[in-house]
């Protein structure tokens, strides 16, 4: 089924190109975007790879909110494109030669005396029709992993505090509502009477 | 999945129900009356300990017990880590009450914070699988990069932040590589399996030593050996002082036992590889942290450069893989937390409105200053480079006797004499205080719980030191030795 | 009250006495410090004293027992346990006899100085360490209390430590230490490996187990292991006991104040390494090249010590340096397997080093503090009792006839010259001639600074800090608080040696604590020649080392006497010769070139170039300033960058993967 | 066929490439976060490729979690940029070297 190949191949060299991209483009922007190009590409391969449910999550939640919010960071931090590139041509050399390094080393595992050829890893049969590769996911996900999933959700609770802690501030002077204050108001507080003569009407 | 399975993780159930209570309370709670987070915080970690103890589960001579399909495991271990990381953290919080208070910075974040951080450090102890592993070491890893910036107007805390933050992600993502090796060779995440799969594989499958490097980088990380040590010198002393003192104190505990479920639990197979990496990690950490640590003009960074060897301590004791070993590494564990959180809170006791007192001339001529505080810091100060009768010492002792029953002289002598170099700039701390004038005659006060901590902290130098044999023989006994 | 509440009593006192004067020194004041010192250690002399008193009288079997066991590991005991035999029981004596003359005299010494109190916690501490060293009946102990006199004793060298110099010294003095305590501990840990023990009696035990076995440290040597252990124990023995090279520190150590240069610069903890190896002897009896290597060093220290002596302008600075080189005697002693006339020598040295420093010190006080004998001088008619005890302390350090020093270190010079061992031919020259030094440089200093004529003015309107040679008021003999103590210490001077050679020495009263080989048994050879200690004295008449000692208090008398009152006689008839003669130095110069230049320039030339030159300025600042410079190297690396801080990662993965993955 | 080598040679390169970035990125510190998203997909795609040839659900499901853990630490990350660049007007990693020695 040289289809499968093909999608492999073509993915595959796209989501390389992005990773490329995203080392050495200038703009933030630029690597941003490089970088939902790599994603998308990568969701296309676990589609091969019948990894669907989580294809659909790299986009819904990577592409779709972690990478939105890198955009809105480097926007909003508005930084100096030209100078932040310097000296990038001169330590290239030393960058190559530790890529082509350590990935020479993996390969050398990878690729040494069919490790992982289809000998010793075959290819299982593709699942069949009724099967829902999210079901079969969320099943596990509430029984084995049970306690790893309560502890994910804390850690995504971690996250907001910690984001909100760092981030959030009360600006001096600004004004700001009370609700509490504002339910808690006595009638006193608003309203004064104040006893007084009646006034005579003028010109009567 | 029955309810028995859940009593086992109520000690974890409390604390995270208490971490959200407190976030919650705090919404309510003004300025002025914060302290009621204190406590609050305080009776978490008591009844923690208190639902820790009642451990039932060890009634009939098993040893160990296990809850959600076998990801999570209560053992003796286990155990008595998590009780001594609750009265470490008990300590921080009392001298952190102090020191926010001192620097305006007195929220209830840092107390939600670092029980989520205790959390983890909980979790981590007690992972039997590759997925506990790595959730309970994030919750840590991202409480702390918090806890790193946690002091929002310092130059130096953010920029700390982001290294450890970058610095630490990578190491994440070189110990799931490693995970994603181990899985592949075993097919399972559970580590009871993984090592009996490691049995049938054979343990010299270039894939599983491959995943084994990969691991050891991401345990060396956490730990701090050289040369993933960089970010601890930089962290230590750019992170409030508070944040300095957690962690340096209680997630080394969950490190040491992170590298006893992936080590011992999981690849104990893999022992005459793993060993050998360690025992290079370990000499070239005591040999750079001794030798670094004398140039240092910052207490905090001289501290950080300590820890480094004293982690290369606790590595030498992992790395003979023998019961008395992991005993030794255990115990030196749990001392150096101790000793790590007496020096900080010495460090937070000096600062004076405001201003940390982090350098090491803020010690000069303490003892004239007041003469109490001079002797604890004198005996934190001997504990750490192993003056005998004092702590250190036995800790140091255990260790070194561990790798020498493994026969590896060279390491023991290796670590002796590093050891000595390094007594010299423990030693000048004690004359700073002793000898020298002090640069200013300003009272030395503190909150009476601050004082009362810093007491007991102190006197547990040489206290443990005089009857260290119980906690040895606790060590002991949760590896069987 | 038991004989084991007694011994657990004579340690604990003073350490009671130290916590009550040290953390309560504010509620109990001065006067209650000295009190609460004075009473602990004097109540654990007489105690140590009855249980010596026993073990001479009534027949008191040898003790060896734990006290309280810490923990069990691996089948090694970590105990506190004691030892009580003959040689234990008589040096608890001694030192806690030393220790209670000097709590009585620092009340008289230390009157005016603020850290009373702190330093009356100290000595009492300092006694309750060397109490917990000699009773130890294990190798823990041992080292445990081996630490903690030096602890007290780094702390009571820098006891001023708003001098620089005190500072500096106490310092170096640790520094120095620690290469010993290194090759201590490693001994220690050599015994551990190889013995399983830190029992002395299952160490002593399993000794000759071991004779044969070897190790090889560097490839190629096989060393016996009997051999290794006792090196390293012997190193541990040089740092404490200062022998050369690791003798620097103690000179220096003379910046604390003069009852610690008494108690622990010259009576007690520096004679705890001669202790040690005579503790040890079953040990070191085993190794030949062991002894022999002992004996050198100690033959060295003996003889190049003295020399340095003479130079000295420091009164105290005589004085330490005059300790090195008797320590150096009864080092060679050991070396020659006398281990009791080491014993015996480090005992009576005890009294009269002790009774000499605090002489020193007496003439200090009334001088204001003002310790170089240029500026002394005919202090004899002011301070009479101070110079009679003197003379008696020299009489007893350059080995007079009756006096306690003549019989031990006459003993050592005969043992030596009886002994076989590989080398001792040089060690007996080395001793021979040290004595012909003592005497010159002993009376050197009894002449500069109790004869002659005054070098000094009394100049009531001087201020508070006058120059040299200027003092406020005049001289006058010190209270009774200081001269109490130097007549109690010059009774022992006097008889002690007479009174008790015969037991300790030949009678092998200490044989219950020292082994001798019977083919290394010198002292026994001695000992066949002897027929009582008055007959002792009518032989010694005969020998060198008598005119020697004589040669050398007439070469001092004619310089140091003769000619200054030669000069008086001529100073109004030739007023430019007045001049020259008055001042001192031109005399030192007269005698410096006409007479003994060469030995001169040695001493000096070892002072100079190899004390402050190579060994303070190469091994002891050089090491410190070698690991300073790599530190600073180091910190480089930690350049605060974060990539680079990634790629020492990167590096770091793809090294181990090279390592383990692709090299198997 | 596309075996299992395929699946990994991919994730080696793509993690060859992200550890460079990190080492080769000098001046920007955004660039370093997006590095570290990289590393995480070589990961996963381990993980996904191993799930699939051993025929088990394991790695799926911890691929879930890595995700899940990763948004968090992407959050926390931004938050410290936003902080580091407030508190020195700069994200440029050269200029990041306060804390030395």
């Amino acid at each position: 089924m040289p289809i499968y190949e093909i999608v492999f191949y073509a993915f595959s060299l796209v989501m390389l190109a992005g990773a490329v991209g995203v080392i050495t483009v200038r703009n933030p922007v630029y690597a941003a975007l490089c970088l939902v190009l790599t994603f998308f590409s990568a969701s296309a391969i676990w589609m091969l790879l019948e990894a669907e449910f989580l294809a659909i999550i790299l986009i819904v939640v990577y592409v779709g909110a972690v990478m939105v919010l890198f955009l809105f960071v480097v926007m909003m931090l508005d930084i100096n494109v030209a100078p932040l590139k310097e000296g990038f041509i001169r330590y290239l050399p030393v960058g190559i030669l530790v890529a082509a390094l350590m990935a020479a080393e993996l390969l050398v595992l990878i690729w040494s005396k069919g490790r992982f050829e289809a000998g010793a890893y075959p290819l299982p049969a593709p699942n069949p029709e009724e099967y829902s590769n999210t079901k079969a996911v969320g099943e596990w996900l509430f029984t084995n992993y049970l306690l790893a999933f309560e502890v994910a959700g804390v850690i995504l609770l971690v996250a907001i505090i910690a984001a909100v802690a760092l981030t959030l501030r009360h600006r001096a002077g600004g004004h700001r509502q009370n609700p509490s204050h504002q339910v808690r108001v006595e009638r006193d507080e608003r309203v004064r009477l104040v006893k007084m003569k009646p006034e005579p009407r003028q010109g009567s | 999945m029955n309810s028995t399975n859940m009593l086992l993780a109520a000690p974890e159930l409390w604390v995270m129900v208490m971490a959200c209570v407190i976030l919650i309370v705090d919404l309510y709670l003004g300025e002025e009356r914060r302290g009621i987070i204190h406590m609050l915080a305080i009776l978490t970690l008591v009844f923690a300990a208190i639902i820790t103890l009642r451990a039932d589960y060890a009634a009939d001579g098993v040893r160990e017990a296990f809850a959600f399909n076998g990801s999570y495991i209560r053992d003796t271990m286990g155990d008595v880590l998590k009780l001594f990381s609750f009265l470490i953290l008990a300590i921080v919080y009392t001298y952190a009450k102090f020191c926010l208070r001192q620097f305006r910075m007195f929220r209830a974040d840092f107390y939600t914070l670092s029980l989520f951080a205790l959390l983890g450090v909980m979790l981590l102890i007690s992972a039997n699988s590759l997925v506990m592993i790595y959730l309970g070491l994030e919750l840590i890893s991202l409480s702390s990069y918090a806890l790193v910036a946690f002091d929002r107007d310092s130059r130096l805390g953010s920029e700390a932040a982001i290294k450890y933050f970058v610095l630490g992600s990578m190491a994440s993502g070189m110990l799931l590589y490693g995970m994603s090796m181990i899985y592949g060779a075993t097919g399972t995440m559970d580590l009871g399996q993984v090592a009996q799969a490691v049995r049938s594989v054979g343990s010299d499958d270039p894939l599983l030593v491959f995943g084994l490097v990969f691991l050891v980088v991401g345990l060396a990380f956490k730990l701090g050996v050289v040369p993933f040590h960089m970010w601890i010198p930089d962290v230590y002393q750019g992170a409030p002082v508070v944040t300095t003192l957690f962690i340096s104190s209680v997630p080394k505990m969950a490190a040491f036992a992170m590298a006893i479920r992936l080590l011992q639990t999981g690849l104990v197979d893999m022992q005459a590889d793993w060993s050998q990496m360690l025992s290079i990690l370990a000499v070239l950490s005591i040999i750079l942290g001794n030798v670094a640590a004398i140039a240092q003009t910052n207490i905090k960074r001289m501290l950080a450069y300590s820890t480094i060897s004293h982690m290369g301590f606790v590595l030498m004791g992992l790395l003979p893989g023998t019961a008395m070993g992991y005993g030794a590494g255990m115990f030196y564990v749990i001392v150096y937390s101790l000793m790590s959180a007496a020096g900080f809170g010495m460090v937070i006791l000096l600062s004076a409105r405001g201003v940390e007192a982090e350098k090491l001339d803020d010690f000069k001529g303490l003892n004239q200053r007041n003469s109490w505080y001079a002797a604890i810091m004198a005996m934190v100060m001997f504990s750490m480079a192993g003056v005998p009768v004092f702590v250190g010492f036995f800790a140091k002792w255990m260790v070194i006797k561990a790798a020498l029953d493994a026969g590896l002289m060279w390491l023991a002598i290796i670590a002796v004499i590093f050891s000595v170099v390094g007594a010299f700039y423990y030693l000048r701390v004690v004359k700073l205080m002793y000898f020298d004038e002090p640069l200013t005659e300003a009272e030395i006060d503190a909150p009476v719980d601050f004082r009362a901590a810093i007491s007991l902290n102190g006197i547990m130098m040489i206290g443990l030191g005089i009857f260290s044999s119980s906690l040895i023989a606790v060590c002991m006994a949760s590896f069987g030795a | 009250m038991s004989l084991k509440t007694i011994l657990l009593l004579i340690p604990l006192l003073p350490l009671a006495a130290a916590a009550v004067a040290g953390l309560f020194r504010n509620q109990v004041g001065r006067a209650g410090s000295h009190w609460v010192a004075i009473l602990g250690v004097g109540v654990s002399f007489f105690l140590s004293a009855y249980v010596l008193y026993l073990q001479v009288f009534g027949n008191l079997e040898t003790l060896n027992y734990s006290v309280y066991t810490w923990m069990v590991s691996d089948g090694i005991r970590f105990e506190v346990g004691f030892l009580i035999d003959h040689l234990s029981a008589l040096m608890m004596t001694v030192v806690t006899f030393v220790s209670f003359m000097v709590h009585i005299y620092t009340i008289g010494y230390m009157a005016e100085d603020p850290g009373y109190q702190r330093f009356f916690s100290y000595i009492a501490l300092f006694t309750f360490s060397m109490l917990m060293l000699v009773m130890s009946n294990n190798f823990l102990q041992l080292f445990f209390g081996w630490e903690a006199v030096g602890l007290v004793s780094y702390l009571l060298i820098g006891f001023w430590f708003k001098r620089e110099s005190a500072v500096a010294a106490g310092l170096k003095a640790f520094l120095v230490n620690r290469v010993g305590d290194f090759g201590f501990l490693l001994g220690i840990a050599a015994i551990l490996y190889c013995f399983g023990s830190m029992d002395y009696s299952e160490v002593f035990g399993q000794a000759g187990s071991i004779s044969g076995e070897t190790v090889s440290i560097v490839a190629g040597f096989e060393w016996q292991w009997i051999t290794v252990i006792c090196i390293c124990l012997f190193i541990g023995a040089m740092g404490k006991s200062a022998q050369a090279p690791l003798h620097v520190w103690l000179p220096d150590s003379m910046e604390g104040p003069t009852p610690i240069s008494a108690l622990i610069h010259a009576a007690t903890m520096v004679t705890a390494g001669i202790f040690m190896v005579a503790r040890m002897s079953p040990l070191f009896e085993l190794s030949d090249a062991a002894l022999s290597f002992v004996m050198l060093i100690g033959a060295v220290t003996a003889f190049s010590m003295g020399l340095v002596g003479i130079v000295q302008n420091d009164i105290k600075r005589v004085i330490a340096y005059s300790t090195l080189s008797q320590l150096g005697y009864m080092t060679v002693a050991l070396g020659v397997s006398a281990y009791s006339a080491a014993i015996f020598h480090l005992m009576t040295h005890a009294f009269f080093k002790a009774l000499l420093f605090l002489g020193a010190g007496s003439v200090i006080i009334a001088l204001h503090h003002q310790q170089d004998m240029r500026f002394m001088g005919g202090l004899r008619k002011q301070m009479p009792i101070t110079w009679i005890t003197a003379w008696i302390g020299t009489l007893a350090l350059i080995g007079f006839p009756f006096m306690s020093g003549f019989y031990s270190k006459d003993s050592i010079i005969e043992a030596v010259h009886a002994s076989t061992r590989f080398g001792s031919d040089v060690a007996y020259w080395a001793v021979l001639l040290g004595v012909l030094i003592t005497s010159f440089y002993s009376f050197r200093l009894l002449y500069l600074t109790f004869h002659g004529q005054p070098r000094y003015r009394v100049d009531v309107g001087a201020g508070d800090h006058p120059p040299d040679g200027i003092l406020q008021h005049a001289p006058k003999e010190s209270p009774l608080v200081v001269t109490v103590p130097l007549i109690l210490l010059a009774i022992p001077s006097i008889v002690i040696g007479y009174m008790t050679i015969e037991p300790v020495l030949f009678g092998g009263w200490l044989s219950d604590a020292i082994m001798v080989l019977p083919q290394n048994d010198a002292v026994a050879e001695v000992g066949s020649h002897f027929h009582g200690p008055v007959a002792m004295v009518t032989h010694a008449l005969g020998t060198a080392p008598f005119w020697l000692m004589i040669g050398g208090f007439v070469l001092a008398t004619f310089i140091y006497q003769v000619r200054p009152s030669m000069a008086d006689q001529l100073q109004q008839k030739m007023p430019r010769l007045h001049r020259i003669l008055e001042n001192k130095f031109y005399v030192d110069e007269f005698y410096q070139s006409v007479f003994v230049r060469r030995v001169i320039n040695i001493g000096n030339g070892l002072w100079k170039k190899a004390d402050a030159g190579l060994i303070d300025g190469v091994l002891v600042n050089g090491s410190a300033r070698l690991v300073g410079t790599i530190s600073e190297r180091i910190r480089l690396w930690q350049s605060g960058f974060l990539f680079q801080y990634a790629f020492a990662m990167i590096v770091g993965l793809i090294g181990m993967i090279a390592i383990w993955v692709m090299l198997k | 066929m596309l075996t299992l080598t395929h699946f990994l040679t991919l994730g080696a390169i793509l993690f060859s490439l992200s550890v460079t970035g990190i080492f080769l990125n000098r001046k920007n510190v955004i660039i370093l976060l997006m590095c570290i998203e990289l590393m995480l997909l070589a990961v996963n795609m381990n993980f996904v490729a191993f799930s699939r040839f051993l025929g088990n659900l394991d790695g799926q499901v911890f691929v879930f979690f890595i995700l899940t853990v990763a948004a968090a630490e992407a959050a926390i990350g931004l938050a410290i940029l936003v902080v580091l660049f407030r508190n020195r007007q700069t994200i440029n990693v050269t200029e990041l070297d306060d804390l030395k020695g």
